[in-house]
């Protein structure tokens, strides 16, 4: 029974979301279930296409905030292990934003957990996004859903 | 040794830069020193602080010590 | 734009599915978001460890009862892609049983289609389930957890 | 031609075989034909039937034509 803590990685390059999940999967053999997001900038068409997006972070907090996300997150469901990573800079088109891995005995812990990860990761994480369209640069405010999104937790 | 402002999100943009080393001071001085125009996005209603990586809550009174960063955070928009 | 039915497979031989959810991540650049639910053979210790692990299908239902499935849960998402691979036959410990992935603009259709699927492949496919242990083989009921699931989407 | 029984899950192991070739003739009397305890399991409240791959309604009154398979299916537990 491996028993290790949440794994938590913020990136300033990217990485490979498949070999990613392999190792987390390969390290997880006890695990009946194992849920993953992965979330990749939109390749999409038309004068609206975004062409690169930016993620600022903070040194001072950003990954010790993501590590308290993970601690929470495992002791809220009984998981076998958690994995979250996470870029910032640029990035272009296909190229993967972030990753939740959540392995658990049970089915429903596991889906649970990715899902509270990544919701809180998008609305409680000091990520900052802009975006670059053929308009140029934008900075991007917070979604209403996100919000919506988080209330489902409390 | 100064202090240091940090300027995250569009408020980088705005300062036009990410960081600012200042003298120490209660915030209300450094903030005087500043171009008003970036003073009052500082302030803003959205904008939160962190002292040496730690929130502030709301209407702390802050004074700014030898090597202490006082970091300004727009709504985070992540992920 | 990729625009196609949802895939479904049923398998007599083993799998991969980190080569299945790369190709499907792959196909979907469009895709924000995409969630992958893995089901596997549980690797135990103990004398009620499982050796191996066997499912009977009946080809008259199984698969078309999958791409029903496949086909409600696309219809009730909005999805841009949806991939069901499924094992029968004998498995053991770490073997790959299930792999669904769901590939949406918005997160929460991804997590959402991808855990439906999940609770129904569960308690509502033609699939039956036995388990050799020291003991021999013995038939699984299906648990009362798997209907509970279920409810979750009435 | 011969109509056909499929027996699934555990029922393949009651049954000792997977199918059995019956001759057409209505339900009873073919079940009649068989081991009374295999009839007796598949008759079993939670055993339902499907005829040709569709699944039967309870009390469905069954009568077997050549070259139909009628399959019983024990509660599933799948994946």
């Amino acid at each position: 029974m491996a028993v290790s803590g949440p794994a938590v990685r913020l990136l300033g390059e990217d990485f490979s979301p498949t070999d990613e999940l392999a190792a987390f999967t390969a390290a997880h053999p006890e695990a009946g279930g194992i849920v993953s997001f992965l979330g990749q900038v939109r390749c999409e068409g038309g004068v609206q296409a975004v062409e690169a997006l930016e993620l600022k972070h903070y040194a001072a907090m950003t990954l010790p905030g993501m590590e308290a996300l993970a601690a929470t997150t495992a002791k809220r469901w009984a998981l076998d292990g958690l994995l979250i990573v996470h870029r910032f800079g640029v990035m272009r088109p296909g190229d993967p934003i972030v990753l939740v891995a959540a392995a658990a005995r049970h089915r429903r812990d596991a889906f649970a957990a990715a899902d509270f990860a990544m919701d809180h990761l998008k609305s409680q994480s000091w990520f900052w996004k802009r975006e670059k369209t053929a308009a140029g640069w934008r900075w991007i405010e917070p979604r209403a859903d996100d919000h919506r999104d988080l209330a489902r937790w409390l | 040794m100064p202090a240091k402002l940090v300027f995250l999100g569009r408020l980088e943009d705005i300062a036009g830069m990410g960081e600012l080393a200042v003298t120490p001071a209660p915030l209300e001085l450094v903030l005087a020193a500043l171009d008003p125009a970036l003073a009052v996005e500082l302030l803003g209603e959205r904008v939160r602080m962190a002292l040496n990586g730690s929130l502030l809550s709301d209407n702390e009174a802050v004074v700014l010590a030898e090597g202490d960063e006082l970091a300004f955070l727009p709504p985070v928009s992540g992920g």
